[in-house]
């Protein structure tokens, strides 16, 4: 089956928020591997504990644009532990779901916001996130490279 | 596909993955449709009837390729064919030895059932190709040991559209003695393929890529050839393919094959003016692109390239809002969205084969619709490449 | 089918080995033959359309077996399903055991795999049927082991028509976790069949034995099924049946599916009334006929017998330049000639197997094709008797 | 493939000539077996080496009957040696042509008639046909019954 990607995916594909680079991020995040298909690269400027803004570039299919663009928009204005508690099935569900080859989208969209703060982290406080590796690297393991 | 100016335009441009069907081939198959129940195995006349319009279509079939009627055996796709002869040749020769050779621009429905094979105990070899796509003649002849007992190869990549040498390849494996498959999906019906003067023992065709219906395909099997049986059952097609034949497909085959063969010269004169201006022209209007495949030794209608910076399924997702099919990747396997194997053999880099896009022409489409494309994508592509971070690294 | 006195009457007797298409399925598949080019697995709205066509078919295929829509794989025909669970299932659930379990009356596209699968190392039971060709479940509870891991039965043989008690065996499969594969040819479409309520994990299923086209067909498998798939390549159907759909085809079965299940009872009332009198009255118009299968708890439309002392091939060639369609041995197989191993199995005695006549009602037949089938047939066994070495003998 | 026959076969089977037994006969050959399906006899009158009278019955397929009616016209009215001369390929000829899986049936009806004229031979000259067995049980073997 051919994806059929439900109506807010298209909506973020045709129309993706928040798209492009901070100057001076305070944080930036960049997983996935061109060899895969997907890259994300999120950027985000903090103030006060608090995702001041936030932007983003991804190289990938429609389902990679949309989770990108909607995961900006679900942690802007949100405290760091608050965004740090976005997960990959909220993305999917806040996009009204997205066809089984595509969960990866979702799962890479979380790394970048998670890589993103890891990024944050280090430059403001020394360590990074604590016992975290992307899990989309191992996802890709799993998949076969089927994303 | 012409220039309707109500409806938003529609331009077709995924022959290679399948044609729409000649409103002929759909006349002579409804008749079929509703008259045409009779079991052809069957000796009342109405199994009779139906055995007769069988048989019209395997001459029209077999004449298309040069062979002879006996020599064409139906099948339901082109990858049972493909299934078919891989598996069924190898096994009925086993005794004469379990080396396969093959090359590395194979589509799955060959690679897959040769990956089986391996695991049996045959060895096989796959050869490699040069950046236009192309296998050596010359490194075939050098992997061929005395336990050599079948070579397949594709006629043409529906990736990258390039032509293979088959007709010198049919003379070294004529020549030594082992059987010479070809998978001639997307030649058979578009350009001429003449079984006997190549020196093909083996030929997977199909109706859906020569303007005839789905569900319709065929093995050519030179006479002779001993091959086991892929569907096992009753005595259909000379006990080399059991099961109920699609008598309908069947028809709509021949009547395919029948227009392939008289109006093949005409089509591809309009399809190759396209295709090179499509050539000429999408290098001109987008940065970073660049064809992939032979630059003229290629599939009539056939165009494929890669955008560099930019996905595949995206590009093609926008120019479908704009009424533009085309393929990305393998067409048939888009769904696996896998870096393709094709395009990395012919030495794309990994990240640039997702930016991979085939147009593919058919007897349909007109020159308006390269115009159309040539509007269309540029404003696509920048869009998507403002969206990339792979751009700015470069 | 009706009384015509212009043209000679045609009485088409053959349903078991295809049905006529009804004509409201072939008017939902052309508008698809027509339109439906885009190749389903691609992101084009052109394929998505496609798509939607199979999946709205898939539904009702689903709907008419209760079966869950993801279920069901479309396939060829009845072979291609047969031979895909046999050894598909098989293949894949290797490492649970070696044993499978069968019958004696399965069709040549269940018992060709079956042969395959012993020279790989598995063992069968093939279980006997009693003289009505009632498999009984407790023989089969008694050939269970701990390495049985597959019963592959027919819900009905095309050759004697009798209704196996599948409901008791599912409930014994079940219960030991072995899988159970039905080939419901004759019986999908025809009579109903629950997948759920009968506990059956893969069910073989042709649109050409419910009134839809030839070429398309299904395997119904039960959600979690291990299977190895049969055709290799393309990511079709999820994966487990590679290579391009038969579009219309595939549309067709979806309609005559719905058709069958909305219409099911009415058409059977019919049946049973054609198929009952002639059961009756044919041991009265011939002597030495004796009826095979069981006499009452058989597929609707479904007569068959055997004339003693007369060979079938010429009674049917006679009866067919009476307008009359029948099989002789097994329709699917009528070209083999080979005495037949169901009617065999049922004890009939190889010199009255020859004389083996299959009479197979539709919905489209009509009472006076009894009276005719019951005019036309006592001259013409009378004819060939008389040329008959065999009568005096006994 | 289902049988495709000549015209010259279903005339034959329609309308097949010298059916029926012979009174006393001089010959009456008997091949074929009820498990495979064709049962072919032949009953021949002699006279003065030429055979007078031919008549045949048949269980089997339009092949079978076809295949037996034309070879006993090409027989009638030949001599003993003639008569040994039809080969199956003469009555294929003679027939237009069969279906390959019915050839058999031709192989069986010359068998019919050397049969019957190794009975004839045996009842007068004591001694049957010199080093002849039927060829139509052989083949039986080859085809594995597929006739
Ligand atoms: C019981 C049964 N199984 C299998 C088959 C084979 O089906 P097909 O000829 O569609 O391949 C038939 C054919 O009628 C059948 O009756
Ligand atoms: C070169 C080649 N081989 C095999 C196939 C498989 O054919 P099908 O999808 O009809 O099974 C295709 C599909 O387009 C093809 O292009």
């Amino acid at each position: 089956m051919s994806p059929n990607y439900s109506e807010k995916v298209m909506e973020h594909f045709k129309n993706p928020r928040n798209v492009g680079e901070i100057d001076n991020p305070d944080g930036v995040g960049k997983v996935g591997n061109p060899q895969c298909g997907d890259i994300m690269e999120m950027q985000i400027k903090v103030k006060d504990n608090v995702i001041a803004d936030v932007k983003f570039r991804t190289f990938g299919c429609a389902a990679a644009i949309a989770t990108s663009s909607i995961a900006t928009e679900m942690i802007k204005g949100k405290t760091i532990e608050e965004a740090l508690k976005l997960t990959n099935k909220a993305v999917v569900e806040a996009l009204e779901g997205l066809p089984p080859v595509k969960i990866h989208c979702s799962v890479l969209a979380e790394d970048a916001i998670k890589a993103a703060i890891d990024d944050y982290l280090r430059k403001s406080t020394g360590t990074g996130l604590q016992g975290w590796t992307p899990r989309s690297d191992v996802e890709e393991e799993e998949h076969g490279h089927q994303h | 596909m012409g220039t309707n100016t109500d409806k938003p335009k529609k331009v077709y441009l995924d022959n290679m993955a399948n044609t729409p069907p000649d409103p002929r081939v759909i006349d002579e198959m409804i008749p079929h449709l509703k008259n045409d129940f009779g079991n052809p195995l069957n000796i009342h006349s109405f199994g009779q009837q139906t055995q007769q319009a069988i048989e019209d279509s395997r001459q029209k079939v077999a004449e298309m390729v040069n062979a002879q009627p006996k020599e064409i055996i139906f099948t339901s796709c082109g990858t049972e064919s493909n299934n078919f002869a891989v598996k069924g040749l190898a096994r009925a020769n086993q005794k004469r030895g379990n080396h396969l050779i093959s090359s590395s621009i194979e589509h799955f429905s060959i690679l897959y059932p040769l990956k089986e094979l391996e695991k049996e105990g045959f060895d096989v070899t796959y050869l490699p190709v040069d950046k236009n796509g192309i296998i050596d003649p010359s490194s075939l002849k050098n992997a061929i040991t005395d336990k050599t007992i079948l070579v397949t190869l594709t006629h043409a990549s529906n990736e990258i559209g390039t032509l293979e040498p088959i007709n010198e390849i049919g003379m070294i494996t004529r020549e030594k003695g082992i059987l010479f498959h070809v998978d001639g999906m997307q030649t058979a019906g578009t350009i001429p393929v003449d079984v006997k003067a190549l020196n093909i023992d083996a030929l997977s065709l199909a109706a859906n890529l020569f303007y005839g219906p789905t569900g319709a395909a065929a093995l050519y099997l030179k006479q002779g050839t001993r091959i086991l049986p892929f569907l096992l059952g009753g005595t259909q097609e000379e006990g080399k393919r059991a099961g109920t034949n699609n008598i309908s497909g069947i028809v709509g085959m021949g009547k395919a094959a029948e227009l392939a063969r008289l109006e093949m010269g005409e089509r591809n004169k309009k399809l190759v003016a396209m295709r090179d201006r499509l050539i000429k022209e999408l290098p001109r209007v987008i940065d970073d692109f660049f064809i992939t495949g032979h630059p003229s030794n290629r599939l009539p209608g056939h165009v494929s390239g890669c955008v560099k910076f930019v996905e595949g399924e995206s590009m093609s997702m926008f120019l479908d809002m704009e009424g533009v099919a085309v393929s990305t990747g393998s067409a048939c396997v888009s769904k696996a969205l896998k870096a393709s194997h094709v395009l990395l053999a012919i030495g794309v880099s990994p990240e640039v084969v997702h930016g991979s896009l085939v147009f593919s022409f058919g007897k349909d489409n007109e020159e308006a619709d390269v115009d159309y494309v040539l509007e269309k994508l540029p404003p696509i592509v920048e869009r998507l490449r403002k969206l990339s971070p792979l751009k700015k690294d470069k």
